[in-house]
């Protein structure tokens, strides 16, 4: 049974060939030769990673390390490279390969326009990404992790500014870059802790010296869960690190789909659910997470209300529903975050891609003021577009609607107010994709006429994908259907139970109150409805055209949030270095060298004077030397 | 008081204020003549000392070759008081002012020398003597004695290279 | 023995030479023969073949460190005649008048007395009384001040001469007076050396002021800071080829009496004078260093550096060592052949100024390349002589476990020299220029490439030097 | 045998490079030592690793207590590798670069590439000395002669600066040999003066040492010789300066300083390690300012030294296994830079990033290699520099020897995001953005460019995903250098 | 006598030629008062000599001769500088027509 996740290096691997292959050969590979191949790796790595689930299923299933070299030995620190197959990454694997391998087959075709070297660069960097995705998940330390962590910030930045010859688009990439690497050093860090407190990075190693009682002091947890959060903000697009995340809309619109809104950003989700223990024994971090996840799900709902940029919106939407499992997690509903992951992935994945079929109809438009009745010409699309729509909104029986509401259920338990503010936010959310909806693709069209003339659906390896991830977004949700409604039905809960056993047992599930939970679950899909309705009704005969005035207008600026970090943060920074540059450098520091070098020449100068050309006073200062040296005499014999 | 005491001062006087008188005189060929009122105060000092070989080649040597080789340079130039230009006031007062600290300073390093009970042999031994010093001068300074040769040889070679004219 | 009279003897007959031949390059020759054979009388000395066996009264002591040093001093000597003979015939040559071209000016007589320095040097090296100190100093000066007066119509050269003079005579007197109270300090009455400082003398405040006075007048000798004064411009008003010859052959050879004196009847009471000679070092290392970097003439500079250098010679005073000793001998054969050879080149350019020198690799690669190994041996630069010689200057202090502030002090001198050096280095290769040169004779080159040979072999092997230099070990 | 052969093919082939009239082959010539040499590096390597190959001693100066003594440990193993690879390297880089009188041109980086080995191999003060110089002549000269506009200023302030600091450092070699009981400056000897040598003694004498590796490496604030040094210099000098030269700090302070002077190392330890932060932090600020590629470099390399130094005050097994790895990674990924920069500025004759953009569309393969030289440089996974700077920066966070460790190991870190930002600005201004009439008529790469920046950056790759060997090489140097900082801190 | 009157006499008569050095401008008088430092350093000396002489006489009889001696060495020295010596003031004042030594200040900084 082993054989096949002693196999496990492969999954990595194939993709990482498939970038090997296309980038170096992208000169000579014709683009449906890139296209197979390209798509083709990732499907095999899908194939790999089902048999790897289904072993994974099995009951009785212990955790496998696959070690495959000794990466990093220094003295008693060893680093090996190492891949570790659990419930956990088995299902991460397969969302990757799975989102991943639609996304490849959805981009075959939504690409075709670039030129075959781009089109291979394209799908060179996407195959990267999946590598660097998979190192992340399967790695079985930190350090591995770390290498994926750090890749897919890469693949991020490189297919953000896909486009080059753009330079806000290479902007939006740097901007991204850095804001993750901020939070990589909070991770780096973290490491750093982790090896001087620990003497190793192994996942197990951790967890089994942490959860012994008393082996560690909360503090140094805390500490260390805080740093690790902050790597998670970074890759997660949270407060305060998540304004990358809307500009990184820059990149084509698959990229959006497979790593702004199904995989990387859910990067920080789960190596938080990875360290689960460690967050179950620092509370204060518990808290923190849970505070800025919903404090980050309310922001962005807010700004997602009033933007006009399709992608805009769903990048907004991202970050609200990233701070819904931060909240989930924060509050000790592991599985439900690692739920909402997944159903997320689907309908996010959906979201965008729709959205990229809209985009590719409209010939690269994205402002959704200039579109509308699409309804009419693009029936998949909208068909799909509306079951995501549904999905996110939180509407039973499709995805979201589960996921959600567990995560909710568990907020409720934790504290009412994190409830409270989680509906309300769940409120904006069914708000914001409806007008999104509505705007889209009810009323009139209001395009140019070229663009109307060229309307059309678009081709089926665009579809296809859409299709499918409808289908999942239907269904993913019965995975995980509350005890409420049938008991031990939470399939997903069983599966991924060996993953937060110590977490549980720290802390066991309180035993749900069946009516409450119907309560809450009423109350959420209410409000959900609500929002839905009057959002519906509202932009569908009336869109939302004119600029934001007033408090819209905050909004629709984004609370000013880049424009105060602009103020406090870059502008400051860049002061500093020009004053370093421009006077520090060249005046003090070269200042003084090149003054030590001027006193010397002055010195010389002025002492030539003394080699008067005279006699008289040659001998004279002859004198006084000889006077000095008698005087020296006389008082040091003193 | 004896004699050689009286002696002893009044050459000592008359050295010293014939120095001066060398330094301050305006015109070379007074500075030249008290300069020889010098060496003679000086040889009388020989004398006492019982140092008469010495005495005698002082005044030969000096007073008697070098000085009238001084005197007739000065008279080949035709020099007078009114050729040497004013020095500078301040620069002249420095000179006085650092000859004068160099003895305050040779004074008061040597004051504390115990000497006060090392007399200077005055009228009585006789290693001045011409016979005895020839003796040593011939014996054991022979080499320096030879020696002096080429400093004279190298003296008459560079007095004809510069002096002479071509 | 052997130098003193052979020296003298050849002096008078390179002052007759003139009589019987006006062919300037047979005098050459007889003087270069001349040196040789002085060179290789030396070197029997050494080996214990003393031919006039004189009573000196054990005036002078011929140990193995002072006839060393002879070697030394006429080794650079024969490099110098070899390299610059030529030049000394032109000294003072009227260009218009076709006799002085063919004869020169003077030239036997140059020669005599050159050889009568290397007389006086080699008194000063192998004395052992306070009067054959004085005596050898003399019959180095003396000549000098001719040498330096040579060019007779030059005002630069009388003047050079007449401060000279003037100032060499007064620290003369200087140097007299100390003598004067060191015998009357000593116990015996006595001029020998080591008999000065033995016994209650050492207390004396006449011991004191004579032993500072003659300190005075030996930095005075040596050009010391604050009694250099008369080095730039004499070095600068004489004709290059004799500044060459006094700032090599003539320093070396009054550092050697130097240390000698102060080694040999100082040595027991260094605790008293150390005090003044690290004040001298440190003045004279500052006063040399800061002042040649301003310096637009190279030869003005060369004068400057000479003083630099000076100061780290001090160092061997100052610490009065084996190592010391040792040291100063290298310091002497490196400094004195690099110096020899940067003049060399000096005296064969027209213009003296650093633009004179713009320029030069390109005309001139070798000139160019061996002025570089010069120059960066006097810099201290490794693979040079210039650095053991300065290294051993710097260990001996280090190792008396005191005046540590001077030795890092003397290390900063030492980079500001690397300045002014190499702005000579600086303007040969990296300027542009068209340099004017007098006519180069042949060999000339070559001889350069052999100086440049020696000072690396000196910086790679100074082991063949030392190993004779061992042998001193035990004075 | 093979480190007297390291030291030998290099001078003796520069000396005959001198002497060649043609300059094609002078360029041959030199590429063939060069290569040469390489070979009897990996021979050291791979083949013949017992002491007897490794380690030549030859009487030199006995009276002086000095021997031409000269030996490959773990660390010399890989500078001398790192020293032996870069030359071939720079000599195929700079094939195409025209330079008058080049045969002088190539003679003398022959010679600068002996002195840099005899530096690293150098087990005798007085040797070390030597050679610290010797590589300083040959690239001076270098600098003045083939340099840039200003390049007599700022070649000079460059040897003033590293000269003042070596002849400083002469001081310190001379006391301590003065205080060797048995008059020796062989590396033992000085090893066994530690527990001689008062604490008192060691605060000052550390100085007397430190500055003349901190002005090397460069250590903030004696850095300002260096911007002005690359830029000026000819871009094939600049690579040995910044590839190699710098490490020859590093070396004196792993070899000659921290085992030597245990204590007065761990004295200021805290002191340095808050200049190297400083610097680090300045460093960076000051690399986003630039717009002249090469002071970019230089500024960045800064930082980069600064954190080096930092690690090996931490005085732990993790930091100075990596400070042993960044060594050869450093440059490696600065060679990989400065290829880049060499090969922009011969086609565009400008260094300036404001009149450059979109060469991306024009070269890919050039901005394809120096994405990942750049990737490099910001120490990404699976790049050689993350290795590096991953274990130094844990060593740091480790280190038992201040109290300061978190504190340094989070401004420091502050270094690793301002590198990405002008890291990533230098890549956005050449390479993206749209082409202008200067880059219109940009070309790709040549072959022989082509090969070096592939050599590069697959040792690049190689190194970051599998260290082990490199690690394993040094490991033994690593752990004696720790215990003789150790026992003497106790 | 007091060996000290002599060695007080001695150094004023010294200090008297160095002021001398320092305050004249002619080059002769200069050279003049250089002969006057010599001339106090000679009487020193014989003082000196017979000083030792004094304090040694019952044992050796030709103590402190060499002072003597040397005094006599000092004068022949002597007598050679002042031939060199004027030779040159005798080219200098054949050139410049001058002999003040500040007349001749090309030589400088």
């Amino acid at each position: 049974m082993n054989n096949v996740i002693s196999l496990v290096w492969l999954i990595p691997v194939l993709p990482l060939a498939g970038f090997l292959v296309c980038g170096l050969l992208r000169r000579h590979l014709s683009k449906s030769l890139t296209g197979v191949i390209g798509s083709g790796v990732i499907l095999a790595s899908f194939i790999l990673s089902l048999l790897i689930f289904g072993q994974v299923r099995q009951e009785g299933f212990q955790a496998v390390v696959v070690r495959l070299f000794d990466f990093i030995s220094v003295g008693k620190l060893s680093i090996s490279f190492a891949f570790q197959v659990d419930p956990l990454s088995a299902l991460f694997l397969l969302i990757i390969t799975g989102v991943g391998f639609l996304i490849h087959v959805y981009s075959t075709a939504y690409m075709h326009e670039e030129t075959a070297p781009d089109f291979a660069r394209y799908f060179a960097y996407l195959n990267l990404f999946v590598f660097s995705m998979l190192l992340l998940v399967l790695g079985s330390n930190y350090v591995i992790m770390f290498i994926g962590w750090e890749g897919v910030g890469l693949c991020s930045y490189l297919l953000i500014g896909y486009w080059f010859k753009n330079i806000e688009y290479g902007a939006a990439a740097r901007k991204a870059f850095i804001m993750n690497r901020i939070g990589d050093l909070g991770f780096l860090i973290a490491i750093f802790w982790m090896i001087s407190q620990f003497g190793t990075t192994n996942f197990i190693e951790i967890f089994t010296k942490a959860a012994m009682p008393k082996a560690v002091s909360t503090g140094v947890l805390t500490g260390i869960t805080l740093l690790l959060f902050v790597g998670a903000t970074g890759k997660s697009a949270q407060i305060p690190l998540y304004t990358w995340l809307p500009d990184a809309m820059a990149g084509p619109t698959p990229v959006s789909a497979l790593i702004h809104a199904a995989t990387m950003v859910t990067a920080g989700i789960y190596m938080i659910a990875r360290s689960n223990i460690l967050y179950t024994l620092a509370p204060v971090t518990q808290t923190v997470v849970a505070v800025i996840g919903l404090a980050t799900a309310l922001l962005a709902a807010t700004i997602a209300l009033k933007q006009n940029d399709i992608k805009k919106v769903l990048a907004y939407s991202t970050v609200s529903q990233l701070g819904y499992m931060f909240l989930g997690l924060g509050v000790g509903a592991y599985t439900g975050a690692v739920f909402h992951v997944m159903t997320h992935a689907f309908f996010k994945a959906l979201l965008f891609l729709g959205a990229g079929s809209v985009i590719h109809a409209m010939h690269h438009e994205q402002d959704i003021r200039k579109m509308g009745g699409l309804k009419k010409h693009l029936f998949w699309t909208h068909l799909t577009f509306l079951i995501a729509c549904l999905a996110i909104a939180g509407i039973p029986p499709f995805a979201g609607f589960f996921s959600k509401d567990e995560i909710l259920s568990a907020a409720y338990e934790k504290n009412p107010v994190y409830y409270a503010v989680g509906v309300f936010t769940a409120l904006l959310t069914a708000f914001y994709m409806f007008r999104l909806y509505a705007t889209t693709f009810l009323g009139k069209f209001r395009g140019t006429h070229e663009q109307a003339h060229h309307l059309h659906e678009s081709p089926s390896a665009m579809v296809i994908p859409l299709v499918v991830l409808a289908v999942l977004s239907v269904v993913a949700g019965f995975v995980g259907i509350p005890a409420a409604i049938a008991p031990d039905a939470h399939w997903l809960g069983h599966f991924l139970a060996p993953v937060f056993e110590g977490s549980t047992r720290l802390h066991p599930a309180a035993e749900a109150d069946k009516k409450l939970e119907w309560g809450l679950m009423g109350i959420s899909v209410g409000v959900a409805a609500l929002g839905m309705i009057y959002a519906w009704s509202r932009f569908s005969r009336k869109p939302d055209l004119e600029e934001a005035q007033g408090f819209g207008k905050v909004l629709a600026d984004k609370w000013y949030v880049d424009e105060l970090y602009d103020a406090i943060i870059v502008k400051p920074i860049n002061a500093l270095g020009r004053f370093f540059n421009s006077f520090v450098e060249k005046s003090v520091i070269d200042g003084i060298v090149n003054g030590v070098g001027r006193l010397v020449q002055y010195g010389g100068r002025q002492i030539r004077l003394l080699q008067s050309g005279l006699v008289g006073g040659y001998v004279l200062l002859m004198v006084i030397g000889i006077l000095a040296l008698f005087l020296v005499e006389l008082f040091t014999k003193k | 008081m004896g004699t050689t005491q009286v002696l002893f001062w009044f050459l000592s006087v008359l050295a010293l204020i014939s120095a001066i008188m060398v330094v301050v005189s305006k015109n070379p060929v007074h500075s030249v003549l008290w300069l020889i009122f010098v060496f003679f105060a000086i040889s009388g000092h020989y004398i006492l000392l019982n140092a008469q070989f010495l005495a005698i080649v002082n005044l030969i040597v000096y007073a008697g070759a070098i000085m009238v080789l001084f005197l007739f340079v000065i008279m080949l130039m035709n020099l007078n008081a009114d050729t040497e230009p004013q020095k500078n006031k301040w620069l002249k007062i420095a000179g006085v002012v650092a000859g004068g600290s160099l003895l305050l300073v040779l004074v008061a390093a040597l004051k504390h020398a115990d000497m006060k009970n090392q007399l200077a042999d005055m009228g009585s031994g006789d290693i001045g003597l011409i016979r005895n010093l020839g003796l040593t001068l011939f014996n054991d300074y022979m080499i320096p004695f030879e020696i002096t040769s080429v400093l004279f040889l190298s003296a008459i070679v560079g007095a004809v290279v510069i002096g002479k004219k071509d | 023995m052997n130098a003193i009279i052979i020296s003298a003897v050849w002096g008078i007959v390179m002052m007759f030479s003139g009589i019987f031949t006006r062919n300037k390059t047979s005098i050459r020759y007889l003087a270069i023969a001349g040196l040789i054979v002085l060179f290789l009388a030396n070197i029997l000395d050494l080996q214990g073949h003393h031919f006039f066996p004189v009573h000196t009264a054990n005036m002078l002591f011929f140990d193995t460190f002072g006839l060393l040093a002879n070697a030394i001093l006429f080794g650079a000597t024969l490099l110098y005649f070899l390299l610059s003979a030529r030049d000394i015939e032109n000294v003072g040559v009227k260009p218009t008048d076709p006799e002085s071209v063919k004869a020169g000016v003077n030239t036997a007589e140059y020669f005599a007395l050159i050889f009568f320095v290397l007389c006086g040097a080699s008194l000063v090296t192998t004395f052992n009384t306070l009067l054959m100190l004085f005596l050898g100093i003399e019959i180095i000066s003396i000549p000098l001040y001719i040498l330096t007066g040579s060019d007779k119509r030059n005002l630069k050269s009388n003047e050079a001469a007449l401060k000279y003079f003037l100032m060499g005579s007064f620290s003369t007197g200087l140097m007299l007076l100390g003598i004067a109270f060191l015998y009357g300090a000593s116990s015996q009455g006595s001029f020998f050396i080591d008999e000065v400082a033995a016994g209650r003398a050492a207390i004396s405040p006449l011991f004191i002021v004579g032993l500072l006075l003659l300190l005075v007048s030996m930095a005075f000798k040596v050009s010391a800071a604050p009694f250099h004064f008369w080095t730039p411009d004499v070095y600068d008003g004489a004709p290059a080829v004799f500044t060459s010859f006094m700032a090599t052959i003539v320093k070396a050879a009054v550092f050697i009496g130097f240390i000698r004196l102060f080694g040999e009847s100082f040595g027991p009471t260094q605790v008293k004078w150390q005090l003044f000679v690290a004040i001298i070092t440190a003045a004279t290392l500052f006063i040399g260093n800061l002042t040649a970097v301003f310096q637009q003439s190279v030869k003005r500079m060369l004068a400057y550096s000479s003083i630099a250098q000076a100061g780290f010679m001090l160092f061997a005073i100052l610490s009065l060592g084996e190592i010391a000793k040792q040291g100063i001998l290298l310091y002497a054969a490196a400094y004195s052949v690099a110096t020899i050879g940067i003049f060399a080149v000096l005296i064969k350019m027209k213009d003296h100024s650093l633009e004179g020198f713009n320029g030069l690799a390109k005309h001139h690669p070798v000139l160019a390349f061996t002025s570089t190994i010069f120059l960066l041996s006097l810099a201290g630069i490794p693979l040079t002589g210039g650095f053991f010689a300065k290294y051993y200057m710097l260990l001996s202090v280090v190792q008396t476990h005191q005046f540590l502030w001077l030795v890092i002090f003397g290390v900063i001198c030492a980079a500001v020299s690397v300045y002014y050096y190499f702005r000579v280095i600086q303007a040969m290769y990296f300027k542009e220029g068209e340099p004017q040169t007098l006519e180069i004779p042949a060999g000339f080159n070559g001889l350069l490439i052999l100086l440049a040979i020696i000072i690396i072999l000196l910086g790679i092997f100074p082991q063949w030097l030392l190993n004779q230099l061992s042998d001193i070990i035990y004075l | 045998m093979i480190p007297v052969l390291l030291i030998v093919i290099p001078l003796v082939s520069g000396l005959v490079g001198f002497l060649i009239r043609n300059e094609k082959t002078a360029r041959s010539w030199s590429l063939f030592a060069a290569v040469v040499t390489l070979f009897v590096s990996l021979s050291g390597l791979i083949l013949h690793k017992e002491d007897a190959f490794l380690s030549a001693d030859v009487a030199w100066l006995p009276a002086m207590g000095s021997r031409f003594s000269v030996a490959l440990d773990g660390m010399g193993q890989v500078l001398c590798l790192l020293t032996a690879i870069s030359f071939p390297i720079i000599f195929i880089a700079t094939w195409r670069t025209p330079y008058k009188n080049a045969r002088n041109f190539y003679a003398l980086m022959l010679l600068s590439q002996a002195g840099l080995m005899g530096v690293f191999l150098a087990m005798d003060a007085l040797l070390f000395y030597f050679f610290w110089e010797l590589a300083l002549i040959p690239v001076y000269f270098l600098c003045s002669i083939w340099g840039g506009e200003k390049r007599i200023a700022a070649s000079f302030k460059f040897f003033v600066y590293t000269f003042l600091g070596s002849i400083v450092m002469l001081v310190g070699i001379l006391w301590l040999y003065s205080h060797t009981p048995d008059h020796s400056f062989s590396l033992k000897s000085f090893y066994a003066l530690r527990d001689k040598v008062t604490g008192h003694d060691q605060l000052w004498l550390f100085w007397l040492f430190f500055i003349a590796f901190a002005i090397k490496m460069p250590i903030f604030p004696l850095h300002t010789w260096q911007p002005d040094a690359y830029e000026q210099s000819p871009t094939a000098t600049t690579m040995v300066l910044s590839a190699v030269m710098v490490k020859m700090g590093l070396l004196g302070l792993l070899r000659w300083l921290a085992p030597v002077l245990p204590l007065g190392t761990w004295a200021w330890g805290d002191t340095v390690s808050m200049f190297c932060i400083i610097g680090m932090i300045y460093a960076s600020l000051v690399a986003m300012q630039q717009d002249d590629l090469k002071r970019l470099v230089a500024y960045s390399s800064i930082a980069h030294m600064g954190l080096m130094c930092l690690a090996v005050f931490a005085t732990t097994q993790l930091g100075m296994q990596g400070v042993m790895i960044q060594l050869f990674n450093h440059g490696i990924n600065i060679l990989g830079l400065w290829i880049v920069v060499e090969l922009i500025e011969r086609q565009f004759h400008t260094r300036k990033m404001s009149e450059l953009g979109g060469l991306a569309q024009k070269a890919p393969v050039l901005a394809i290699l120096l994405v990942v030289v750049a990737l490099a440089n910001v120490a990404l996974p699976l790049t050689n520099a993350f290795i590096g700077e991953f274990l130094m920066f844990s060593g740091v966070y480790a280190s038992a020897v201040t109290r300061y460790n978190v504190v340094f190991t989070v401004t420091a870190g502050i270094s690793i995001i301002l590198s990405a930002v002008y890291t990533l600005n230098m890549i956005q201004k050449v390479f993206f953005g749209n082409t202008n009439t200067l880059t219109e008529k940009a070309k790709d790469l040549y072959p022989n460019e082509k090969f070096v920046l592939i050599v590069i950056v697959v040792l690049i790759v190689l190194i970051g995903v599998y260290p082990k060997p490199v690690l394993d090489l040094t490991k033994e140097t690593v752990d004696t250098l720790l215990t003789k900082m150790a026992t003497a801190t106790k | 006598m007091p060996i000290n009157y002599y060695i007080f006499l001695s150094v004023a008569l010294f200090c008297i030629g160095v002021s001398g050095v320092l305050t004249r401008r002619n080059a002769i008088i200069i050279f003049m008062c250089v002969e006057l430092m010599l001339n106090a350093v000679n009487l020193l000396l014989v003082a000196f000599s017979k000083m030792h002489h004094h304090a040694q006489a019952a044992t050796n009889p030709n103590a402190g001769i060499d002072g003597q001696l040397f005094v006599f060495f000092i004068m022949v020295v002597a007598a050679a500088e002042v031939s060199v010596g004027l030779a040159i003031i005798v080219m200098m004042y054949r050139n410049t027509h001058s002999i003040d030594v500040n007349f001749l200040n090309r030589l400088k900084n």
